[in-house]
């Protein structure tokens, strides 16, 4: 298996444990991702906000070269690209203006781009190309006695729901599961993160992170798996804040893949856990086990 | 009369409709166009023609300018071809001399431009008076009808369109699938908005339909399957085994305190699985014939044989229990049917933020009638699952209704059986009850008054659809209660309101079967699919296969008055038919031209009525004007050009093309 | 005391406003709101807004385009798509909302001072210029023009970025700047004849 | 008649139950669509004679639209899959005559879509436009000159020299 791959901004900035424990634990499984030359800005939300087809430009331009690169599909680990890239074939797909412009715009470059590139999420691959059985015959040490929240954030469910449920989404949960983790029921897996607003209006923003944290706390977890840069940051980076302002919420929260990797056995460090604000003794001593 | 065999002299009448055809279709322009044409002898447009006046001025123009031609270019011929040819025939002349035009439903209605609905309403006149040159007298056949009638279904409109007839002295049939009739309406506690007991009205009416002389009542059956067609129709019934013979059952219930199970384990389908039963049990206490029934899911000696048969001893020489008991089917003849299939109650589950079965203390609508009934699994103590009393509830309307992803339609009873439920909850309880609601529908007899009454009393009524139940606290207050999220739309805020237990008033949708049904029926369905009536005002009754019949829910949402109204005028539809004695059939059927006949047989497998029969003596093929219904397939595809079909000859149909494509 | 009338004259509103938006594709649902408030029940930031989603709707509707593109509403959407999937008429809703944002700053009737457009404006300049995202930037910038005494009381977490390695000092970019200027060029050249059905009011260049 | 920008002429059968219903919904819920077609009513699509849709082409039709019940909800049972097999064997026959494929459409409407008689009146108008006039009495009366051409020709082979190949070649010139 062999796939287009688009990191996008946010796995090259904050979020670069994401990519450092992805590309691993997906070689470890024999997936092949090859990142697109020179891609950009995927034309991400607040790129929306200021003009809408530009983003849509932008995002085509990482369709087509990923059209060009040749292979079949393309890979978003990001929750806000993974929505971007698939607005943009829905605008592509259904207004015949925005395709003009962004034909035109394309011819600029050079480039192209005919529609057939499907942009799926890594956790799709998963659980749809590489399966769990495959992910569990390469569990070494099973992640006995987490008790994980599984959360999947809003992007990657809504509106473009392809491969999970829109309100009880299971893909993470079930994973989770072959990793040798426990799930707890966590009504809250799909509430927004706040996204961007945390920087830009705490209040309302860390809000929805403190209410994340404290029901992850309340329902007995001890970690909090995401498959998204924003909310990781935003649900591990704001502790001090929030303590502040509610109550002390302190659990970490890590992408699946980190847990994927624990779970195959590689190192902490290796999966970048070191650059997170939360630390996870939980996590560490069971994986040790 | 003679002139009807001479040379056409053609009368021609456009009709205004008010505005409805005038407003587009420029009317007098139509007339003169037609003038014009050959053999027509007048040509009029006039404001009304169905009026008595415009069906006057027919019968006097016939007379006093010897039309022997009638052309009427107005709505449709399914709403007033009937109308027309009364006319014509009124006027002297053989009532298949006339032809309709449709200028309205086809035309005025449908465009916008007035020239070019003009131009399409003169070619399609040009066409009719091409055609109607052609016409010939036709004599109307008349059948006899079977003076029975089958009612599918037996809840309050089965119920009612049965009793109807009965009393009328006519022999019904009434056919239900559960083992009781009653339908929902014998699970409800009180009905809106007098709040009279269900149960009290309901039942009296249940025991005179199981005692009726006129009324053969099948129970646990289904009809299968229905041939013929409006008078004679035959329909096969299958009644499925209760292990019980229905007739030695007095309905004592010894075998059911004898069975083997001391405790009732099983889902008990009539409580919603709120209560437990047995593997013999009967429905409910007043069930329908008071006859229990056997499930070969649960019973042990169905299931394995091994068992001591206690109920077969209890039940001694009454022996009404029959293990070998199988389907059976029987075929019976009637002469119309009324469909009363009923509605089903939407899967609160396809909306899984309302928490419907994650959350046990969410329930739908029904399960609550069963709950503050006093026949009900707890004998009318509204409890929660874990045995407490409510503090505090919401119900939410709108639930599967309204709602483009699920059910676009407004169900039409949720917000008056929401008010009853509120009332009854609070009544019960002397809780906090919140009723949330996009729009507040009370359009019936002192339904509003109802909804003053509930005010009253002091229900909280929010207008706002619910965004989510969900059970995670923000706050103190709301600790271990499920929290209701709502905008409250009048008060301008967004809400977090905790109650103990969420009431969701399901809307009502079409059986899972109706598709089968509709086509068991011959009938349509509209896109919702509820069965469609042949006409929204004027046949609410009717369905396009004449003798087919539709009452209650399986037509549309409906509450319990409108149900039963509508029952009786089904009922009375089908005593319109039958007290005729025969019906009268449009003479549209195929006949042969021996002498064309080469007798080569194409025609015979053709027909789905097997109409068409070959003497072998002459060599030919000869139709049964009996059987025949008049669809045509065998005369568009006679090699030879023997067949012909009254009223949609080659002839007539030939000359409407060229009608139609006649330019000016 | 000053009391303000609250009542709207026809005067106030802005004929063709609610249309324009409704023609836009995604956005045509809105003409069958039935107000029903499941959008604002659903959204995790209504609590915070001036208008809830649905009054955004009632005003966009009936044309009342400056109470709307001032209101903090559309700012705080956090974009996700909750309401959107909620809609039982099936409303875009989101998609409105960045309709709204984007007719807002081409209009400059944003509230001052509110960082959220800042950020957006920044975003869009700096993903426009170097064909990435640096974040950490991103957010030093926005700071700096709305609030920098806030963005003091986030020292702590650019030196908790710093001390783990997340925090970029250089900015990220592509190597066809060039290339990706040119392709925004024929975007800002073509007329706004050839996007009526995406944009209707779209300018040239913002 | 003065010369008027040329509009399609589309006659359609539409069978008593269900199609024909189903435009009379369209009319009372009051949708609006192309006023070019002319609707003849049978009361089975059934009765469609591959004779009637030829004719129909002859007098000047630009289009033929048939309309019946869905399959399986034929009010007479089969009548439209008897009409579904003619269908089939005429467009071969109509494509050998050189008349295109769109403009003899068979569409199964049930009485309850008012709906799609709108869209299929469009799209089809859309389409038959977009082809232009058919022109079949036209060609006919070429191919009535070309009859008589051929007989010409034979009568003059039959008094001549017997040359089949000869009168074809006439043919070809006419």
């Amino acid at each position: 298996m062999k796939y287009s791959y688009f990191p996008g901004c946010s796995l090259k900035g904050t979020g670069r444990s994401y990519e450092e424990s992805l590309l691993p634990v997906f070689k470890a499984l024999g997936v092949e991702m090859e990142e697109l030359d020179d891609w950009n800005c995927c034309g991400a939300t607040a790129y929306m906000a200021v003009d809408e087809v530009k983003a849509c430009v932008m995002a085509s331009r990482n369709l087509a070269l990923a059209e060009r690169l040749g292979h079949a599909e393309l890979l978003a680990p990001c929750s806000a690209c993974y929505l971007v890239l698939n607005k943009t074939k829905h605008y592509l797909h259904d207004s015949a203006s925005v395709r003009g412009v962004v034909g035109q715009a394309l011819q600029q470059a050079d480039l192209s781009y005919s529609g057939n590139v499907p942009v799926r999420h890594p956790l799709d691959v998963l659980i749809n190309e590489v399966g769990l059985d495959e992910v569990k015959k390469r569990v070494r040490h099973p992640l006995k006695g987490l008790k994980v929240a599984p959360y999947y954030g809003c992007q990657i469910v809504r509106p473009y729901a392809t491969f999970d449920d829109q309100y009880n989404p299971t893909t993470l949960d079930r994973l989770v599961e072959a990793l040798g983790g426990s799930v707890v029921r966590f009504p809250l897996k799909t509430r927004c993160c706040g996204g961007s607003l945390t920087g830009t209006l705490p209040e309302p923003g860390l809000l929805c992170s403190y209410i994340i944290l404290k029901e992850a706390l309340a329902r007995g977890a001890n970690v909090i798996a995401t498959l998204c840069p924003l909310c990781q940051f935003n649900l591990d980076g704001y502790h001090d804040k929030i303590t502040r302002k509610w109550d002390p919420v302190r659990i970490p929260t890590v992408y699946f893949s980190q847990l994927m990797g624990l779970a195959f056995g590689l190192s902490e460090k290796e999966m970048g856990l070191h650059r997170h604000f939360i630390e996870m003794p939980a996590l560490a001593a069971s994986a040790a086990a | 009369m003679d002139n009807q065999r001479n040379e056409p002299r053609i009368g021609f009448y456009v009709c205004h409709c008010g505005t409805n055809i005038a407003g587009m279709v420029d009317c007098p322009a139509v007339a003169q166009y037609v003038s014009r044409l050959p053999n027509v002898v007048l040509s009029r447009d006039y404001k009304y023609m169905c009026s008595d006046p415009g069906q006057e001025l027919i019968q006097q123009d016939i007379r006093e300018h010897r039309l022997n031609r009638i052309v009427v270019a107005s709505c449709s011929p399914l709403l007033h071809e009937k109308t027309f040819r009364g006319a014509t025939e009124k006027g002297g002349l053989n009532p298949f001399f006339f032809h309709m035009v449709n200028i309205r439903e086809h035309d005025s209605w449908v465009h916008t431009d007035k020239q070019a609905a003009t131009e399409k309403a003169k070619s399609l006149a040009h066409a009719a008076i091409h055609r109607v040159r052609f016409h010939k007298p036709l004599e109307v056949k008349q059948v006899p009808i079977h003076p029975a009638v089958l009612v599918v279904g037996g809840g309050i409109a089965g119920i009612h369109a049965a009793m109807t007839l009965a009393n009328a002295g006519k022999k019904v049939y009434l056919v239900e699938r559960e083992p009781s009739i009653g339908g929902h309406m014998a699970k409800f506690d009180k009905t809106f908005p007098t709040l009279d007991c269900a149960a009290c009205i309901l039942t009296p009416k249940m025991s005179e339909v199981g005692a009726h002389p006129n009324i053969t009542l099948w129970t646990y059956s289904e009809a299968m399957k229905m041939e013929g067609y409006v008078g004679n129709y035959t329909v096969t019934i299958r009644h499925k085994p209760r292990y019980i013979i229905e007739d030695a059952c007095v309905g004592c219930l010894e075998c059911i305190d004898a069975c083997v199970y001391k405790q009732p384990k099983f889902f008990d389908e009539f409580n919603m699985g709120l209560g437990k039963r047995k593997p013999v049990y009967i429905p409910f206490p007043q069930a329908t014939p008071q006859v229990v029934l056997i499930d070969p899911e649960t019973c042990l000696n169905l299931k394995t044989g091994k068992c001591k048969k206690t109920c077969v001893e209890a039940c001694a020489d009454r022996k009404a229990i029959d293990f070998t008991q199988k389907e059976t089917f029987s075929e019976i003849k009637v002469g119309a049917i009324i469909v009363a299939t009923g509605f089903k109650s939407f899967d609160a589950q396809r909306i899984p933020q309302y928490g419907y079965g994650t959350y046990p203390n969410v329930y739908t609508a029904l399960e609550i009638e069963r709950l503050v009934n006093a026949s009900g699994p707890t004998g009318g103590e509204v409890v929660l699952r874990d045995g407490k009393k409510p503090k505090s509830i919401g119900i939410i309307h709108c639930v599967g209704s309204r709602d483009h992803k699920t059910n676009r339609w407004c169900s039409r009873v949720c917000c008056m059986y929401s008010m009853k439920l509120a009332h009854l909850l609070k009544e019960h309880t002397e809780a906090e009850v919140y009723s949330f609601y996009i729009d507040m529908r009370t359009p019936g007899k002192g339904y509003e008054e109802f909804y003053g009454k509930l005010l009253d009393e002091g229900v909280q009524f929010v207008r706002g659809r619910v965004g989510e139940v969900t059970d995670w606290a923000f706050t103190k207050e709301e600790e271990g209660k499920l929290v209701i999220r709502v905008e409250d739309t009048l008060a301008g805020y967004v809400r977090r309101i905790p109650v103990d237990m969420v009431v969701l008033a399901t809307g009502l949708e079409p059986q899972a079967d109706a598709q089968e049904v509709r086509r068991r029926f011959n009938m349509s369905c509209g896109t919702e699919g509820f069965f469609l009536e042949r006409h929204p005002k004027l046949a609410p009754v009717n369905t396009f296969t004449d003798g087919i019949l539709l009452a209650g829910c399986c037509q549309g949402p409906k509450d319990i008055p409108d149900t039963v109204a509508q029952a009786g005028a089904a009922a009375a539809e089908a005593l319109v038919l039958i007290d005729k004695g025969h019906i009268e059939q449009e003479p549209n059927t195929a006949f042969i031209h021996e002498e064309d006949c080469s007798g080569c047989k194409s025609c015979i497998p053709l027909c789905p009525y097997s109409a068409i029969l070959f003497n072998e003596e002459t060599r030919k093929a000869i139709i049964n004007q009996a059987l025949c219904k008049g669809c045509g397939t065998c005369v568009a595809s006679c090699p030879s050009g023997s067949i012909e079909q009254n009223l949609f000859d080659d002839e007539e149909i030939f000359s409407e093309i060229e009608g139609v494509l006649a330019y000016e | 005391m000053d009391l303000p009338r609250t009542i709207k004259y026809e005067a106030d509103r802005v004929a063709g406003f609610g249309k324009e938006v409704m023609s836009v594709p995604g956005c045509e649902n809105l003409q069958s709101c039935i107000q029903c408030g499941t959008c604002s029940g659903v959204c995790p930031l209504s609590i915070y807004m001036d208008y809830s989603p649905r009054q955004v709707m009632a005003l966009t509707r009936s044309d009342f385009k400056n109470e709307v593109l001032r209101s903090h509403t559309i700012w705080l959407c956090a974009s996700c798509y909750a309401c959107t999937v909620e809609c039982p008429r099936q409303i875009r809703i989101t998609d409105i909302m960045y309709e709204l944002k984007q007719r807002a700053i081409h209009d400059g009737i944003y509230p001052k001072k509110f960082p959220i457009p800042v950020l957006a404006k920044e975003f869009y300049k700096m993903a426009h210029k170097q064909g990435r995202v640096t974040d950490n930037w991103l957010a030093t910038w926005m700071f700096l023009k709305t609030n920098w005494r806030a963005a003091l009381g986030m020292w702590r977490l650019g030196l908790g970025l710093i001390k783990r390695g997340r925090f970029s000092f250089t900015y990220d970019s592509i190597r066809q700047k060039d290339q990706l200027a040119r392709m925004m060029q024929t975007v800002d050249n073509l007329s706004i004849d050839a996007l009526t059905d995406a944009k209707p009011k779209r300018k040239a260049s913002h | 008649m003065n010369e008027k920008q040329w509009t399609p002429r589309i006659v359609a059968f539409f069978c008593n139950w269900c199609t024909y219903t189903a435009a009379d919904l369209a009319g009372v819920s009051r949708l609006k669509y192309a006023p070019n077609m002319r609707v003849i009513r049978i009361m089975c699509s059934g009765r469609v004679d591959p004779q009637f849709i030829l004719e129909a082409f002859a007098k000047g039709a630009d289009g033929v639209l048939i309309g019946g019940c869905h399959p399986n909800d034929c009010h007479y049972a089969e009548g439209n899959y008897k009409m579904l097999r003619r269908f089939q064997l005429l467009q071969r026959m109509l494509k050998d005559m050189g008349i295109e494929e769109d403009r003899l459409r068979l569409e199964w409407i049930s009485a309850a879509e008012g709906e799609k008689v709108k869209t299929v009146m469009n799209d089809m108008v859309a389409k038959v436009t977009a082809m232009g006039p058919l022109g079949m009495p036209g060609r006919f009366a070429d191919w009535d000159k070309e009859m008589e051409h051929l007989e010409a020709a034979v009568a003059t082979a039959e008094a001549g020299q017997p040359a089949h190949s000869h009168s074809q070649q006439e043919v070809k010139h006419a």
